[in-house]
């Protein structure tokens, strides 16, 4: 199943000497890299070394500082390209959930595509029920993202962003805030979408997950992308020292 | 606290003035410091006791009560002598004949007196007999300030339509504010006196002595005058 | 018991002489009631002002390059610096003796006087309330395709309303307080009325205990109230 | 050219006689000075008082059996109660007319009334700043053996005072402005210095601008001295 | 080397129907436990079960609602008993670390004993200086807990319980809140702990640690020990439905 998705060959995502500094701390040193339709991407990394950033850079909730970013034929970096819609095409998945307190998990999830016009409220309220229905929430609808728990706040999270039908999802440690006994029903949505066909990157730490469903490891380390490989080849003979190091530490 | 008795008073070197200082030419404020015709009068009584003189600008409806409860040894500050301040606090001799008039804009036709005020805002200084008398003013609306000089600056800006206030402040106020006139009718008549607390007999003996020395010899209306010119 | 007894006539003389005589109870309730009005409108001006200020200064921060905003932001600051640099006191005399010198209405001065001093301050609280929604909250809402506008308004003011309401009550108590100085423009509030009724008593203490009793009973009645409402609030959320 | 002339002539001609003639920059000095020594003399008052109630409120909540606790926790409520429930105007005419009646000297009166008022707001900042330390940290403290007032000594007080600073910067510019109705009461500060020129000019505008005025530069003044000390500080942490 | 420690057979820790609530929420059930010296007791179960209650009963930081807790053969429930004293001889280690952050790591390390009088500042300087080089962070001595790692900061949390010479040591999820990378130094500082023969009681989420240290795994669910046993059999053989469920998920 896995060759399926890969083999389309088509570029999806491209970064060319991507920079990022906060003030003076330089985190993206010059990143280059194609993501294809149909990946799956899995960041690894230690603590620091940028991977949230970059992950965040790629639908631009961080502005790069030099370099540019296309996406789907567009450079995305451009001064003309309308962000808010590139977005629509861009689902994300925050380590903490940010669901909106306030509102319903019904209209979490369809908000945005009613107040973008993308459909009436009854055609939204119909895509949400089939969602809700696919991650086993469907009776959650009317309560509020309180009364939730960890694992279920993420599911109903990657619903949000399904709802607008995205070309890619963007993860960014979508299981670290879980308690232990939760990852595993998130991880199993997130299995479910990559067998459909879905194209991800993933920060994640992970390594079953990185090594199950991933199609690529991409190992960052001080702002730089510094090894990638399939999964099979990069924890069986991963090449840098740093790597090396980091894979004895975590696994 | 104890009533400040004339040995009370020396034993601590000092006479303290209660007064509220926008009110000339008794008592408004130059070169930085309080000074008037009420002050001329405290330095007589302070130098006929061999002490110094202290003065404390407050609001004048806080003058009584702060004399009453001891904060100082003589309230004056134009203080006309009524009967319910009479319960209060005692009064020395007159010093002073002085009558409330009615201040208006020039060009206001519709208050020509007393009985014109009816429905009108009348703006005094807060508890003074000019707030009494036109708080007595039927269906007048008061506006109490806490000085004649903020009434008299209200009604210059049309918030008052008329200030009631003693004659010779009303003077002053004439002297340097062209746009406003004074009406002929006389409210009231009345007396100024140096109030000090109930039962100070023996204060009250010296500040009464010394008043009717300044009388006898004309010194009063001689300070009256000095200050109406220095008013200009 | 006749030195009891006697206590407690004197005390009855002196309500007595402090509220009944003259009918100065109703002074105490013409001020109460303009006290009460000033404070009330004072917070609605206050609210709005507030909220305009707050988001033209989020606003700003979130987009420097708009030219419009920066202007609009530097003459917030400029209101909120004045108001907050000065004493309320004064900012009511120049209103009244020098803004506002033609409006003859002085309740209205008062209103709008302490209106705009609660704007300033009323601001800082919205601001810190959006501020205080989580980032995560703007971000998911950006990372959905929302514009900045549609975010701040869906999915960020709703949740700073809420997180301020307590801050609200509390301004509309501070705002009572501080209308105690209204007495210094000619207004009949309710510490002026005790003013009256002090120096035509001359007994300070029976007339500012009687104040200061009616404010705390308001004061500590409303701060009770209000956190009743706000429990409520808070339990009918049902999360 | 000649109408602005004509304006500059006139504002110069206005300072003058506000500033210049008879001396009156004099008693604008004066009242200053009167207003630096009460804010300055209250706040140490109120950061004394406001300790020692936040000790007592934060001692009995977490010692519930303590009866003297008890007691003092009560009476402290009281002293907040009756300070936050009441003007601040109304609390200096109850200490001149009432409390401190034979009390002579008006500054100390003004002082010990601002003090007092004062430490019921340092209380409570005071109060949430020692809540604010993590309760981890009493915790660990705890669980090493140190004694409940150790672990409050050494380990939340140090804490809790550090991250107080700020606020009890902004008290001190709070009581500054506050003090502004001291002329309540006899006492000659820089708002009633304004009052005096203003009656003795008629010319409120420029009486009232240069007190407002003064305050502006006082207060903005002094809230950038706190903020650079602050930051200072925090730099010299180094952590 | 394991089996040298819990030989010894003597009761450091007995608990005897504990029970505490939270107002209306019960928490834990009745728990009847034996600690003996030496014993390394890894507690596990699901988020909620009352791990970490059951843990701060021990040395009194949460007051157990009923029931009775003996150490070193003292009632400590007991009202006369002087829970300061007890509790310098339960050294406890915290998931947040709660060093005091205005105080060097030195003056972390040696504030107890000095203040309780247990040693003078001198004698106090060198135990600090003694264990910080076993830990390998006597450099840091000067230092204040904001300018280390998180795992750093955990080894110096083990060292300042260390300084008060306990008998027994507590910790609560003393990793859960590292970075993956940190979690090793933090288990390894443990490990050797272990092996000297402290006894220990742990709560965690590292199998693997279970596992290796443990001479004795708990299972808490819904405020009571549902099943205990050696780590081999504990793992090889859970006996409940809930463990097994729980063990699922998590390994
Ligand atoms: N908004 C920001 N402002 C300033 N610095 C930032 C910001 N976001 C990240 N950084 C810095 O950028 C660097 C990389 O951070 P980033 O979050 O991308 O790392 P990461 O690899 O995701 O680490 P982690 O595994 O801890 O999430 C860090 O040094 C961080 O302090
Ligand atoms: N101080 C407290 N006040 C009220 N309830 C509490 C308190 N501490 C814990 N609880 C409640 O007690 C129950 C058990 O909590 P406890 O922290 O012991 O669980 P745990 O097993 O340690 O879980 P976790 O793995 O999440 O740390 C939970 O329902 C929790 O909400
Ligand atoms: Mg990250
Ligand atoms: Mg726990």
């Amino acid at each position: 199943m896995k060759t399926d998705n890969i083999t389309n060959g088509e570029v999806l995502i491209k970064t060319i000497g991507l920079h990022k500094s906060f003030g003076s701390n330089h985190v993206l040193k010059g990143i280059d890299e194609e993501i294809l339709k149909g990946e799956k991407v899995v960041i690894i990394g230690p603590s620091g070394s940028g991977k949230s950033t970059f992950l965040r850079s790629l639908n631009l909730l961080e502005e790069p500082s030099a370099g540019e970013i296309w996406f789907d034929g567009e450079c995305i970096t451009d001064r003309k390209c309308n962000v808010d819609r590139v977005r629509t095409k861009m689902g994300m998945v925050f380590q903490h959930f940010n669901l909106f307190p306030h509102l319903t998990i019904r209209r979490n999830i369809t908000l945005a595509p009613v107040k973008l016009g993308l459909m009436d409220e009854e055609a939204a309220n119909a895509n949400a029920d089939r969602l809700l229905i696919r991650v086993g929430l469907l009776e959650k609808a009317e309560s509020y993202p309180g009364q939730l728990s960890g694992g279920q706040k993420q599911r109903i999270a990657i619903v949000r962003s399904l709802a607008m039908n995205p070309k890619v999802m963007l993860f960014d440690e979508p299981t670290s805030a879980l308690d232990p006994e939760m990852v595993g029903e998130v991880l199993d949505v997130m299995k479910e979408l990559a067998n459909e066909g879905m194209t991800m990157v993933v920060v994640t730490h992970e390594m079953g997950f990185a090594r199950e469903v991933g199609t690529r490891i991409l190992f960052m380390d001080e702002g730089i992308i510094l090894e990638q490989n399939t999964p099979k080849e990069f924890f069986a003979n991963p090449r840098q020292k740093r790597t090396i190091e980091f894979l004895s530490k975590v696994l | 606290a104890s009533t400040p008795t004339v040995d009370v008073i020396k034993s601590r070197g000092k006479l303290v003035m209660l007064t509220n200082a926008g009110f000339p030419p008794f008592e408004y404020v130059s070169e930085g410091a309080v000074c008037g015709v009420d002050v001329d009068i405290a330095r007589e009584i302070a130098a006929e006791l061999g002490v110094e003189l202290e003065i404390q600008d407050m609001d004048f409806d806080g003058i009584i009560g702060a004399i009453k409860s001891g904060k100082g040894d003589l309230g004056i500050a134009g203080m006309s002598v009524t009967e319910e301040r009479l319960k209060n606090v005692d009064f020395s001799v007159n010093y002073v004949d002085s009558k409330l008039v009615i201040l208006v804009k020039d060009g206001n036709t519709e208050i020509t007196g007393a009985d014109t005020l009816s429905g009108k805002k009348i703006g005094v200084q807060s508890g003074t007999t000019s707030d009494v008398i036109a708080t007595g003013v039927d269906g007048a609306e008061i506006l109490r300030y806490k000085t004649f000089l903020d009434a008299a600056t209200a009604m210059k800006s049309g918030k008052c339509d008329a200030v009631v206030v003693d004659e010779m402040t009303a003077n002053e106020i004439l002297a340097v504010n062209k746009d406003i006139v004074m009406l002929e009718e006389v409210l009231s008549t009345e007396q100024y006196a140096i109030c000090m607390r109930k039962g100070n007999e023996s204060l009250q003996e010296v500040v009464n002595t010394v008043l009717n020395r300044l009388l006898a010899e004309g010194k009063i209306d001689e300070y009256i005058a000095n200050h109406m010119a220095s008013g200009e | 018991m006749d030195f009891l007894k006697d206590i407690f006539k004197d005390i009855i003389d002196k309500l007595n002489t402090a509220l009944i005589v003259e009918g100065r109870w109703k002074m105490l309730l013409g001020g109460l009631g303009n006290t009460l009005v000033i404070a009330f409108f004072a917070l609605i001006i206050g609210v709005i002002l507030g909220i305009i200020v707050a988001v033209i200064k989020v606003a700003a921060s979130m987009n420097k390059k708009s030219k419009i905003l920066a202007v609009l932001d530097f003459l917030s600051n400029i209101y909120i610096n004045l108001i907050r640099g000065t004493p309320v006191v004064v900012q009511l005399m120049i209103m009244y003796y020098v803004i506002l010198v033609s409006t003859t209405n002085s309740v209205l001065v008062a209103i709008i006087s302490f209106g705009l001093n609660s704007g300033a301050y009323v601001a800082e609280i919205m601001r810190a309330g959006i501020q205080a929604v989580d980032k995560g909250q703007t971000e998911a809402g950006r990372s959905l395709g929302l514009s900045s506008l549609v975010t701040m308004k869906e999915i960020v003011l709703p949740q700073a309303i809420k997180n301020i309401l307590p801050a609200l009550a509390n301004e509309f108590i501070t705002l009572l307080k501080e209308t105690s100085i209204a007495g210094y423009v000619a207004i009949s509030d309710l510490t002026k009325a005790g003013d009256r009724i002090r120096y035509s008593t001359y007994d300070p203490f029976t007339a500012l205990l009687i104040v200061a009793g009616i404010y705390l009973v308001l004061v500590l009645g409303l701060a009770r109230l209000f956190s009743m409402l706000e429990r409520r609030l808070r339990r009918s959320e049902n999360r």
